[in-house]
Order: C-alpha cells, then sequence, then structure tokens
C-alpha cells in the first residue's frame, strides 16, 4: 500500500487561527467546570487569547507565508484584516459579560462561539481558496446564526437567529452556484491558478459561464456585507439579536465579507474587471443611498444603526470599485477605524438598556449629556466619526475613499457618497439632539459601568480619535497591506 | 522663520481642554472665563507678532509654509498638519484673535450667572480654534476640519439655550444648511484634485502648490465647476442666498456668539475661502459672474428685509447677511482686497453693534425680570430713549452705526466705497457693472436707513418700556463696556489703513497700507486681469469723485427718512400746533408728506422686505429645503415599510436582485 | 442509447419528487420526496462515475440529513400547513423561479466547458478507485478545509445545544 | 454517455424548484428542505464538471458543501426547535416581530 504524500504544512501561515481554536476548544472544556455566574473569566481567558493571536499577527508582519498547497496564504492583506477581526472580537467580549448577565444569559459557550467566528474569518481573508473561503465563511455563518440567537428564551433573538440562517441558507445557494460555474470555466478552485488560468486562455469577456459565476459570487458576498438589494435580513437580525452580538457582526463579518470579495475578484478576475465595477458601481450606490434613507425614519437606535452599517457598507464599496491603491488601503482603514466607532456606539447601547433593552428608542436618550456627561461625550465622539465629520477617523477612511474613487475617475460616484453622508448627519445628529438638548425623563440612575466597558469605551475613543488626528502611520500599514 | 505660529491655535484648544474637562469641577467663573480670555489674548500676542515681522519682510518674501507634521500621506497623495502664513492670513488671524479677545472678556460679564458657564467658554475656545484652523492650514483638507469645526461650534452654540425649543431647532437648521455648502466644498475638493492630479500629474491639495502652478488652469469649463461647487459651499458658509436661512434663526444663541461667530468671524470664511482661492476664482469668469450678482442680490434682499424687522437682533443678522453680500459683491468684480478690507471693518463694526444689542438686551431682560414683565427683551418697540440710561452704550453703538452707514472719515465709507467703486469700474462683468454698483448703492441707502431707524426706536424719543422698569435699566459693568468702546475706537480708525487711492492722493500722498500689505496674495489675478487686453478701460476721476459722492448721499437720504420717521414727525406735529396754530395746515401737511413718503418708499420697502422675509424666505426658502426633506422622508418610510419583516419578501428581493442583475449581464 | 433513456427516466423522476417537495402540504410528505430527489442525485453519481460521491450522499444526506429533519418535524407534531401564502405571492414567486431557470438555461445553452482539462477519466478511476482519487485529494491538496470542516462541526454541535438546550 | 449539458440543464431544473420553494412555502423547515435541494442542485452541477474536466476538485467541493449542510441543518433545526417553544409555530409569517 503506498502512503500518501503529505503536503507542506506551513503552521505559520494559520498559526492565528490555530491559537484561536485551540483556545475555543479549552474554553469549551473549561466552561464545564465555571459556576454560572463566574463565566466572565472565560472572557478574559479569551482576551488573553485574542492577544496573543494578536501579536502573532504583529510578528507575522511583512513576511506572507504560504501553506497547505496553496489553500492559504498569509500576507499583508490578510493580516491587516486579522486585526481588525481581532479588534472587533476583542470589544465585543468586553462588552458582553455585562450584558449577558442583565439578561440572564451568560452561558459560557458565547466565548468559544466568538473566537470560532473569528477564526472563520480570518480563513476567509486569508484563504486562497474557493474552498478554504467557502468553509471559512460558513463556520462564521454557523457561528453567527447562534450568537444571533443566542438568547434562547427572548423571542427576537430567537427570531433574528431564525431569519438569518433561512436568508443565509438560501444566499448560500447562489455563492455556491456561482462557484461551481467559476471552476467549470476554469478548471480549478485556487485563485491564483483561476487568474492565470483565465488570462492565458483569454477567457474574459465572452465567456458567460465565468460572468455568470462572477455575478453569483458577488451576490453571495454581498449578502455578507449587506449590500442592497440582499440587505433586507439586516436591521432585523441586527435589531434581535443580543447587542453585543450586534456589535460584533456588524463590523467584523462585514470586514470579513470584504476581504474575500476583494481577494477573490482582484486576484482572480482582474480581467473581469470592467465588468464587475460595473455591478459593484450599482450596488454602491444603491446601498448607500437605501441605508442613509431608511435610516432618517428609525426611532429604534439598534435599528438606525443597522440601516447605518448597511449605508457603510456602500461607502466602502466605493472603495472597492475605485480598485486602486488608495481605494484599496482606504477600505482596510475604514473597516479597522469602522470597528472602533460602531461597537463603541453599541457599547453605550448595553450600557443605557434595561434588562430586555425596552428603552432602544432614540427618545430615550433624552438628556443623557446631562446625566451622564462622560458617555454622552463618547457616544458624540463615535457618532460623529459615524457621520464623517472631521477630526474622527471615519472622516479621514471616508475622505481615503472618495479620493481613491477620484483618482480612479469615478467622480459621480464621489460626489453621489458625498451627497449621502451630508444626508447621513441628519439621523447621527438626532440622537446627539435627544442627549443634549432635551431635558432628561429618566434618572438613569440604572447605568453602571463594568471595568470591561470602561476599557472597550477607552479602547473606542483612542481608536476613532487617534487616527482621525494622526492616521499616518495606520495609513501607511493599509499601504502596505494593499494586495496590488 | 515663523516657527512659533503653531502656539496660535494651540492656546485656544489648551483653554477647550481646561474649560471642557476641568471647568464643571472649577465652578468659579472668573477663574474659568479668566482662563477662556487669557488663552485668546496669548494668541492674540503671538498673532501680532507674527503681523509685525511679516511687515517688517519685503513683498516677495511674505508666504510661508510652516509644518508640523505630516498627516495623511499615500503615494501621491500628502496633506500636512501645516501652517500658511501669509499676509491674508495674518489678517484673519488679527481678526480672529483681536476680535475674538473681546468677545471672550466681554461674555465673563454678558454669562455671569448662566448654567453652563463652562460650557459657553468651553464651546468658545474650541470655536477659536477651528477658526485658527481654517485661517491657517496650508492645504485644503486642514481648511475643511476648520471648516467643519466651526460648523460644529456653531451648532452648539446656536443651541446653547437647549431648553428653547427654538434654539434647537435654529441650531439644526444651522448645521443641516452648512452641511449642503460643506457638500460643496469636498466636491470642489475632489473635482480640484482630481483634474490637477490626472491632467497635470500634480497631485496636491496645497495653496502654495496650488497657487504656483496657477496658470495651468483653463479659463472656464472644469475650473467653473469646480469654483462653483467651492461658491456653494461659501453660500453655505457665509449665508449668501440661497442659504442664507439659517443666520437670522441662528440668532437664537448667546449674543456674544452672534457676534463673534455669526457676524465677524465664521460667517466671513466663505469670503476668505474665495480670497484664498482667488487664482482659481478669476481664471472662471463665469463663477466671478454668479458670486457677484448673487453677493449684490443678497446685499440688497436682506437690506430689504431688514427694514421690516422689529428684532434687534433680528435687524443685524440681515444686515450681517446683507454685509456679506457686499463682500462677495467685491470678491465677484475681482476687488478680493477691497472684499478682505470690508471684511475686517465689517468685524469691528458689526461686533461692536452686536456686543452693543447685547448690552441693550441684557439690561433690558434685567429690568422686566425685575418687574416680571414679560415683554419680549429684544423687540425695539418695546425701547425707546435709553440714550441717557446707557450714554456709553449708546455712544459706542452710535459710532460703529455710522460707520456701517457709510459716513465718510469712518470705517465702512472707505470699504463700502472701494467695493462699490470696483464693482462700477471692474473690467470683468461689462455691462452688469452698472446694475451691481446700483445694487450696492441702493442697499446702502437702506442700510443707513434700517441702521439709523434701529438707533432712533431703541435710544432716541420716548422710552416705551414698561414704567415699572424704568429705575431698573442702567449701564453695563466695565467688562462690558470696555470691548465696545475698543470696537467702537477701531470702527472709526480702522479705515484710514485702506484709503482709496484717490483720497489718498488729494490728502498727500498716503498709500492704501491695506492693499499694498495683501498684494502678494493676489498678485496672479492682478497679473492676469491686466495681461488681458480689454482690462485697460481706464475711468477719470471726476467719475470717482462724482460716484463717491452719489454713494454719500444716498447714505444721508437713507439717514434723514429714518429721522424724519423715527425721530421728527412723532414730536413736530406737537409742538407746530402748540405754538402756531396758524401752521395748523401746514402741519398736517406735513404729516401728508410723511403719509407721502410711506406710501411711497416705508411701505412697499416694508411690504416688500414683510412679503421677501415671510413669502420667499419661510415659505419658499425654507419651503424647498423642508419640501426635499419631507419627500426624503417620505421615500424613507416607504423603504421602511418594504422592511415588512416576513422572510419571504426578503428572500424575494435577494431573488429578484439575482434575475435582474443576470438579466443585465445575459442581455445588455 | 440506454444510458440517455435512464438518465431522462431519472431525472424526470428527481424532477416530478422536487416539484412534490415545493407542493406537498403534509411537510413529512415533502421530506419523503426530497429523500426520492436525493436518491436519483445519487443515481447520476453512480453515472458520473462517482460511486464515493453516491455513497456519501445517499449516508449524509438521505441518512443523516433527512432523518433529522424527519425527526424534528415529528418532534414538533407540524402536520399541515394552514393556510398557503396568498396566491399572488406564489405567482410571482414562480414567476421569478422561472426567470432564474430561464437564464440559466439561457447562458447554459450559449457556454462550453472551457476550464483546463484534468487527468481523471474512466481508465484511471476504474484502475485506481473513486475513493482513492478522493482520499488522496482530500489530504493533499486539500488538507486545510478538511480540518476547518472539524471545527465547523465543532461550532454545529455546540451550537445546537446552546440553542435548543432548555436549562444548563 | 449523457452529455454534460444535460446534467447542466437538469441542476438548473432543481436549482429553480429550490428556489420557488423557498419563496413559496410558509414553514420554516420546508424552506430549509428547499435549500438543501438548492444545494443538491449545485452539487449535481460540481460532480458533473469534475467528471467532464477529469478533475477531481469539484467532488471535494461537494464533500464539503455536504458536511456544511449537515451543519446548517443542526444548527438550523435547533434554532427553529428554540422559535417554536417560544412561539408554538415554525411558520415564517410569523417570523415578523423584527420589522420596520
Amino acid at each position: 500500500m503506498e502512503t500518501i504524500a503529505m503536503p507542506a504544512i506551513n503552521f505559520a501561515a494559520i498559526m492565528p487561527e490555530t491559537i484561536l481554536s485551540v483556545i475555543a476548544m479549552a474554553l469549551l472544556l473549561i466552561n464545564v467546570f465555571v459556576p454560572s455566574e463566574q463565566k466572565a473569566y472565560l472572557g478574559y481567558l479569551s482576551l488573553i487569547g485574542i492577544v496573543v493571536t494578536f501579536f502573532t499577527v504583529i510578528g507575522g508582519w511583512g513576511t506572507p507565508q504560504e501553506g497547505f498547497n496553496g489553500s492559504v496564504m498569509q500576507d499583508n492583506f490578510a493580516l491587516f484584516f486579522k486585526g481588525i477581526f481581532l479588534v472587533s472580537a476583542a470589544l465585543s467580549i468586553l462588552i458582553s459579560d455585562q450584558y449577558m448577565k442583565r439578561e440572564e444569559c451568560n452561558h459560557g459557550e458565547l466565548y468559544p462561539l466568538i473566537l470560532l467566528a473569528t477564526c472563520g474569518m480570518m480563513l476567509m481573508a486569508s484563504g486562497t481558496d474557493l474552498m478554504t473561503i467557502f468553509l471559512g465563511l460558513e463556520l462564521l455563518s454557523v457561528s453567527l446564526y447562534v450568537l444571533a440567537g443566542f438568547q434562547r428564551d427572548s423571542l427576537k433573538s430567537n427570531e433574528a437567529g431564525l431569519k438569518y440562517f433561512l436568508l443565509g441558507a438560501f444566499s448560500t445557494g447562489f455563492l455556491l452556484y456561482g462557484m461551481a460555474l467559476i471552476y467549470g470555466a476554469t478548471g480549478t478552485t485556487r485563485i491564483a491558478a483561476i487568474a492565470s488560468y483565465v488570462a492565458q486562455n483569454s477567457l474574459a469577456g465572452s465567456n458567460l459561464m465565468l460572468l455568470i459565476g462572477m455575478v453569483l459570487m458577488a451576490v453571495g458576498f454581498s449578502f455578507k456585507i449587506a449590500a442592497a438589494p440582499f440587505h433586507m435580513w439586516t436591521p432585523d437580525v441586527y435589531e434581535g439579536a443580543p447587542t453585543p452580538m450586534t456589535a460584533f457582526m456588524s463590523v467584523g463579518p462585514k470586514a470579513a465579507g470584504f476581504a474575500a470579495f476583494v481577494r477573490v475578484f482582484v486576484i482572480a478576475l482582474p480581467t473581469l474587471r470592467a465588468d464587475w465595477a460595473d455591478l459593484l458601481w450599482v450596488l454602491a450606490v444603491l446601498t448607500m443611498t437605501v441605508g442613509n434613507i431608511t435610516a432618517l425614519y428609525q426611532k429604534n437606535i439598534k435599528r438606525m444603526l443597522a440601516y447605518s452599517s448597511i449605508a457603510h457598507a456602500g461607502y466602502v464599496l466605493v472603495g472597492f470599485v475605485a480598485g486602486n491603491a488608495v481605494g484599496t488601503a482606504g477600505i482596510m482603514f475604514y473597516m479597522l477605524s469602522y470597528a472602533f466607532m460602531n461597537i463603541g456606539a453599541f457599547a453605550i447601547i448595553v450600557l443605557v438598556g434595561k434588562k430586555g433593552e425596552p428603552n432602544n428608542n432614540v427618545e430615550d436618550y433624552a438628556g443623557f449629556g446631562f446625566k451622564h456627561p462622560l458617555l454622552a461625550v463618547c457616544m458624540s465622539i463615535f457618532l460623529f466619526s459615524l457621520a464623517g465629520i472631521p477630526p474622527a477617523a471615519g472622516f479621514i477612511g471616508k475622505f481615503y475613499l472618495f479620493s481613491g474613487a477620484i483618482q480612479a475617475g469615478y467622480i459621480w460616484l464621489a460626489i453621489i457618497g458625498v451627497l449621502n453622508s451630508a444626508a447621513s448627519v441628519y439621523y447621527y445628529l438626532r440622537v446627539m439632539v435627544f442627549m443634549y438638548m432635551k431635558d432628561p425623563v429618566e434618572e438613569f440612575d440604572w447605568l453602571k459601568v463594568s471595568p470591561a466597558i470602561a476599557l472597550c469605551l477607552i479602547i473606542a475613543v483612542a481608536g476613532v480619535l487617534i487616527p482621525g488626528i494622526v492616521p499616518g502611520y495606520l495609513l501607511e500599514l493599509a499601504q502596505k497591506a494593499v494586495l496590488l | 522663520m515663523f516657527d512659533n505660529v503653531w502656539l496660535i491655535p494651540l492656546f485656544p484648544l489648551i483653554g477647550f481642554l481646561i474649560n471642557g474637562l476641568f471647568g464643571k469641577a472649577i465652578k468659579e467663573e472668573k477663574v474659568i472665563g479668566g482662563i477662556g480670555a487669557l488663552m485668546v489674548f496669548c494668541s492674540f500676542v503671538v498673532a501680532s507678532m507674527t503681523l509685525f515681522k511679516m511687515i517688517s519682510l519685503p513683498g516677495h518674501e511674505r508666504v510661508h509654509n510652516v509644518t508640523l507634521f505630516t498627516w495623511i500621506k499615500s503615494g501621491t497623495f500628502q496633506a500636512d498638519i501645516a501652517f500658511l502664513i501669509d499676509p491674508l492670513s495674518c489678517v484673519m488671524l488679527m481678526v480672529v484673535t483681536g476680535v475674538g479677545f473681546l468677545i471672550h472678556v466681554y461674555s465673563i460679564g454678558y454669562m455671569h450667572g448662566e448654567e453652563g458657564f463652562y460650557r459657553f467658554f468651553a464651546y468658545l475656545n474650541l470655536f477659536t480654534f477651528s477658526m485658527l484652523l481654517l485661517v491657517m492650514g496650508n492645504n485644503l483638507l486642514l481648511m475643511f476640519v476648520g471648516w467643519e469645526g466651526v460648523g460644529l461650534c456653531s451648532y452648539l452654540l446656536i443651541g446653547y439655550y437647549f431648553h428653547k425649543k427654538s434654539a434647537g431647532d435654529a441650531g439644526k437648521k444651522a448645521f443641516v444648511m452648512n452641511r449642503v455648502g460643506d457638500f460643496g466644498f469636498l466636491l470642489g475638493l475632489f473635482t480640484l484634485y482630481w483634474y490637477m492630479g490626472s491632467k497635470h500629474g500634480i497631485w496636491t491639495i496645497q495653496f502654495t502648490e496650488l497657487a504656483k502652478h496657477a496658470e495651468l488652469y483653463p479659463v472656464g469649463g472644469v475650473v467653473t465647476a469646480l469654483t462653483l461647487f467651492f461658491f456653494l459651499g461659501a453660500t453655505g458658509k457665509s449665508a449668501q442666498i440661497p442659504l442664507y436661512t439659517w443666520l437670522p434663526d441662528a440668532m437664537e444663541g448667546p449674543t456674544p456668539v452672534s457676534a463673534l461667530i455669526h457676524a465677524a468671524t465664521m460667517v466671513t470664511a466663505g469670503v476668505y475661502m474665495i480670497g484664498r482661492m482667488n487664482f482659481l476664482f478669476i481664471k472662471a469668469p463665469e463663477t466671478m459672474m454668479v458670486v457677484a450678482i448673487i453677493g449684490a442680490a443678497t446685499a440688497l434682499f436682506a437690506a430689504t428685509i431688514g427694514t421690516a424687522q422689529n428684532d434687534i437682533k433680528r435687524v443685524l443678522a440681515y444686515s450681517t447677511v446683507s454685509q456679506l453680500g457686499y463682500m462677495f459683491l467685491a470678491m465677484g468684480v475681482g476687488a478680493f482686497a477691497a472684499g478682505i478690507f470690508h471684511l475686517m471693518t465689517h468685524a469691528f463694526f458689526k461686533a461692536c453693534l452686536f456686543l452693543g444689542s447685547g448690552a441693550v438686551i441684557h439690561s433690558m431682560h434685567h429690568a422686566l425680570h425685575h418687574a416680571h414683565s414679560h415683554d419680549d427683551p429684544q423687540d425695539m418697540r418695546n425701547m425707546g430713549g435709553l440714550k441717557s440710561k446707557m450714554p456709553m452704550t449708546f455712544l459706542t453703538f452710535l459710532l460703529a452705526t455710522i460707520a456701517i452707514a457709510g459716513i465718510p472719515g469712518f470705517a465702512g465709507f472707505f470699504s463700502k466705497d472701494e467695493i462699490l467703486w470696483q464693482a462700477f469700474a471692474n473690467p470683468h462683468h461689462g455691462t452688469l457693472n452698472f446694475a451691481l454698483w446700483g445694487c450696492g448703492a441702493i442697499a446702502a441707502g437702506l442700510t443707513a436707513f434700517y441702521m439709523f431707524r434701529l438707533v432712533f426706536m431703541t435710544f432716541f424719543g420716548d422710552c416705551r418700556i414698561n414704567p415699572k422698569c424704568k429705575d431698573h435699566l442702567h449701564e453695563s459693568p466695565m467688562v462690558i463696556v470696555f470691548p465696545l468702546i475698543v470696537l467702537a475706537f477701531l470702527s472709526v480708525v480702522g479705515g484710514y489703513i485702506g484709503m482709496p487711492k484717490i483720497i489718498g492722493e488729494l490728502l498727500g500722498g498716503i498709500p492704501n497700507y491695506f492693499e499694498h500689505f495683501l498684494a502678494p496674495v493676489f498678485e496672479f489675478s492682478e497679473e492676469y486681469v491686466k495681461s488681458q487686453a480689454h482690462a485697460t478701460a481706464h475711468h477719470s476721476l471726476v467719475l470717482e469723485w462724482g460716484l463717491m459722492g452719489v454713494s454719500v448721499v444716498i447714505a444721508l437720504v437713507g439717514i434723514s427718512i429714518a429721522f424724519v420717521l423715527y425721530i421728527a414727525s412723532p414730536s413736530l406735529p406737537a409742538k407746530f400746533t402748540a405754538a402756531f396754530p396758524a401752521l395748523h395746515r401746514a402741519v398736517y401737511n406735513k404729516w401728508y408728506i410723511d403719509e407721502l413718503y410711506d406710501f411711497l418708499f416705508v411701505n412697499p420697502c416694508k411690504a416688500l422686505g414683510n412679503f421677501l422675509w415671510k413669502g420667499f424666505d419661510v415659505v419658499v426658502v425654507d419651503g424647498i429645503v423642508d419640501g426635499v426633506g419631507k419627500s426624503v422622508l417620505g421615500i424613507s418610510a416607504a423603504l421602511k415599510n418594504l422592511q415588512s419583516g416576513y422572510v419571504h419578501n426578503y428572500a424575494l428581493s435577494m431573488a429578484l436582485g439575482v434575475v435582474v442583475i443576470i438579466a443585465f449581464y445575459l442581455f445588455r | 442509447m440506454l444510458e440517455s433513456l435512464f438518465f431522462l427516466i431519472v431525472a424526470a423522476v428527481a424532477v416530478l419528487s422536487g416539484i412534490l417537495v415545493i407542493t406537498c402540504k403534509n411537510p413529512i410528505n415533502s421530506a419523503l420526496s426530497l429523500i426520492l430527489t436525493f436518491f436519483c442525485v445519487a443515481t447520476f453519481y453512480v453515472m458520473l462515475e462517482a460511486p464515493f460521491m453516491a455513497a456519501v450522499q445517499v449516508i449524509v444526506y438521505a441518512g443523516a440529513i433527512m432523518v433529522l429533519i424527519v425527526f424534528v418535524i415529528m418532534l414538533l407534531n407540524i402536520k399541515t400547513e394552514t393556510d398557503k401564502r396568498t396566491s399572488h405571492a406564489v405567482l410571482i414567486s414562480s414567476i421569478i423561479g422561472l426567470f432564474v431557470l430561464f437564464e440559466t438555461i439561457y447562458f447554459l445553452n450559449r457556454s462550453s466547458l472551457t476550464g483546463s482539462k484534468g487527468l481523471m477519466d474512466s481508465a484511471m478511476i476504474k484502475s485506481v478507485g473513486h475513493t482513492e482519487i478522493i482520499g488522496k485529494a482530500l489530504f493533499t491538496d486539500f488538507l486545510l478545509p478538511f480540518e476547518i470542516t472539524s471545527l465547523l462541526l465543532l461550532v454545529a454541535i455546540v451550537g445546537a445545544v446552546v440553542v435548543s438546550k432548555r436549562k444548563i | 454517455m449523457v452529455s454534460l449539458h444535460s446534467y447542466l440543464i437538469l441542476s438548473a431544473i432543481l436549482f429553480s424548484i429550490g428556489t420557488i420553494g423557498v419563496l413559496t412555502r410558509r414553514n420554516a423547515i420546508v424552506i430549509f428542505m428547499c435549500v438543501e435541494l438548492m444545494l443538491n442542485a449545485v452539487n449535481l452541477t460540481f460532480v458533473a464538471f469534475s467528471r467532464y474536466l477529469g478533475n477531481v476538485d469539484g467532488q471535494i467541493f461537494v464533500f464539503f458543501v455536504m458536511t456544511v449542510a449537515a451543519c446548517e441543518a443542526a444548527v438550523g433545526l435547533a434554532l427553529m426547535i428554540a422559535f417554536f417553544k417560544n412561539k408554538e409555530s415554525i411558520d415564517v409569517e410569523d417570523v415578523n416581530l423584527l420589522k420596520w
């Protein structure tokens, strides 16, 4: 009997994923012995794991590692995104414990699931094989279905999980069909091989199978990043899911979706650029506009942020359409600053909410600025950053995305983007108006800030302001991580 | 050379941080206000040093870039945290820090005892910081940061009295309208960046770089488009047609805010921006025409509305809009230095007027408060005869009013006359010039009329205030009066540094210092205009003297009408009937003439003013803004309803999306 | 010829049972029809000389997954759907579905197999054995995805427990 | 040998049937079964491509798709059970607490 020649396993290429999954499994075992009121320790352990992983990410910077016969490639692009995932996971974990305790739902499985979801995102970012990317995406999705429905006694949470699951599975069908067609057109699932095969045989343009495969994959990724018209699950799922998990899934999976989206389209299908740029142009405009306009009407703040996250996906798509170094670096910079500002805003929502979160409406923030000035200032900083007002990081990111589009000649797209972000100020401002310009109705006496959330807020504020005032360093990193 | 200029914005920032973070703990008003004012004073000192150093330099060495550090850099794109120190920014620095300092001092007295005193000073310092950033930034992006910052502070300060719903609404309106303008600014920025980069390979947003390549810009075309974008930004920030309605509403804020932000500094940012980019605007004749027309129209239009207002601050607000119109008129006819000159003199006298009105309101408010009266302390119909009660306030107010009315010898005369002359004699707009001059001249007459109407109604005649309150009316404390005196002094003498050439020659060859000082900034535009062949039209001295005479006469007519209507007529009839019963008929006739005046001039004017205010302002402009808002909200509601909560509908939208997209690719 | 005929018959059964899946009122009947479709698909795998895939199809899909589904249907004791969706909703959905079909067939008719050809032909499958080919590929080229599936299954187990368990 | 085209058309038909099912059925479990039908159609495409290209990659992909389907089944059915416990229904028209 002949032996199978094992491929060159390069663990350096999957080091972050390995560490995270090992810690997740260890936590699952430890969980059994931890009494339910002390599950926070699992959170701390997972934070330690994330920090360790973060160091391996930093350590890997600059030395691209390929492994497993080309299934995975840990380059700067992947590493930058891994950083974003780790940041969003860490910040979400920091705000989880207080929320989960309040909702009497602090099951220890939460943390391993977050870590495994992060693992899935990382595989999406570094996968160079359609199978790796697909499985990473499914690992992420399945974890998120569970996390969305994590509050099993809450009907809203159940509903969020179920909706996400049904629609997610539906979109998987399209994504897979797209991958199948790409496979049929090129005979391989390795991204680099697809690119070289398409280039050698000049398949682009006339080959319908390749073209439709591209379209269907775009549909699948668009679902993940919540681009219109595949965005409709977003508000419902975000509203129903436990707030820390909403924070988590509004940032990480979106970034992961973009990472895979960009890698597949830029590396595997550069020859179809003219075709997919058209599609993404329309999607970007539709996404920004629908997200912003619908957000105008929202009273529930979680829902409002959900629509705003749709709009933000649209802005990031602008950078994607641009496709040049500035635009792509803009995507990364923007997703990172989005992680800080959005999770920061959700941290405030966690703090303000009572059990069951009956007070999630904008009106419930009346006079918040007078009762808790410091928290309100934090919230204002996050909202200003989301609205793209300088000197917050959101402004720099948006500026980068749009100037990328302008350099690439997409003037109109940039104009629509700027117009949209001007309109978006209205609904962010409304929260501010309620915080600072209405008399307090409530005393906000139930509100107490746990050290973990305080830490999260400090990190988030720093993460919004520092890159906003001195963005040079981060932008340079993002420049170095560009795939081109 | 100018290495320490970074101190100028730093001081207010420190003040903001101290007051913002610890203000609540400090509690002591004198300390908070002292810190706020001191920080701005420090900036003022550094700015003055910078100015003197600048004056000592020869003309061609007056442009300096002081780079602190690289802010954003990627490939071809670079934006620094860097300051541009040149004569233009020096002038603006002096105005912002100088007038700013006086208003800070004033606020210590004015805001005494207000809830959130520290908040006010923190915002005010933050505003000063942002404004300095706007003025000093050496690239468009940094300028935009300041641009947004001042808008934000303006919003925060307008809504300072948040208990009043109208204040909150006004703040929101200001912010949203400013955002529309900002949108224009960003588009202009992007278009300029893209055009220079893709066409000439010069990816830059730095002013000196852009100016260096000024000859590369084509005349018209894309430059017209991008200057129009920038001008849209300016109309928002500087309250020009059609984005001006927020400014009168912004009077909901405390009066020092109106003086600093909505008269002296922030609203002039649009003028400054055009001055900064003069090399671009001069290459876009169409834009210049639009700027001139909008400026002249706004000047006239706002002045007519000003005649019909009874709220003392609203009169001043419309007056500000109108004066800003003059500045844009100057920009639009290529008289950049004159526009900036008017910006400066306007800062002096308008700040003085606002602060004076604030002193009156302050006093009225206290008096009414003592008497438990609910009369509006800002309504001029409740005032009258305050001359004797508040002599210093009256005197300074009168001086500033004379200055704004354009009486020779005062600051406003020199700057306004220069603008009117340039509007008439400029080589850009051909036959339109006369209309521009006409609008400006009529607006000058109206300005004189409504400003003196304000003075007469407030300080002269019978005291119409509730008798119970009379005794409580008194002069404001020194901390309030002192800034008034300084500003009044400046409104009187401030004009002599920029005397028009013909007057200077008459007085023995005094040059126009101001214009000479600014010359390096506008060098390119001057050269460019000279190089155009048709630019050499020459006008006689007689004509210039004649026009100057006409504008003075118009101003005097305006003042006389105000005098007749608000001082003379109420008292004259009584005297006449008592002393000379025989002349009763003549007195009757006098009345009749008044009625005629009323009928022929005042009433139509008032009616027009009222119509424009209530009809155009409220219905059309606000209507359009509201209408757009409402229809967007309508779409929002419709889209919201699509979000029905049913999985089927979501899946359907996905499937529909797939079908449509594939169909596009198959059948395109 | 015979093979084509056989294909047509099985294909007809697959399509018919597929239609039954979406038309049967009783979810149990739908599930049973789906199992039938899966068997048909397994048959196609055999015809495509992929016997290992056919076996997995029957064992995993028809065996494990469908059993789970049927079990849940019985557990929840749902019989028939009380009322169908409104007819116009069904109509619109069907039209969209038919559009999907139409477009897919449209482009399939206009495209040919352009991918790079590999070495796996009938002779090789017969000589090496299908299972071995799969196994080799799975543990060499696609080792990483294979490892990821282990995480995926772990998540599924943990997730199912977390979501549906009553009390810890 | 039956042509590749026949397999592709057949799987397109199955895929469309699955799509229609997702859009028309109200029972969440049946919707999920329709998704499974779609996935199977894709699997058939993969295997057919794989065979006609003479390249095993497609069949490996199918292998993973099956695993994913199993995982989704486990989690999805658990979510349905949880929902059913709270609402006594798995009709998706009852899944509309979250809207607008």
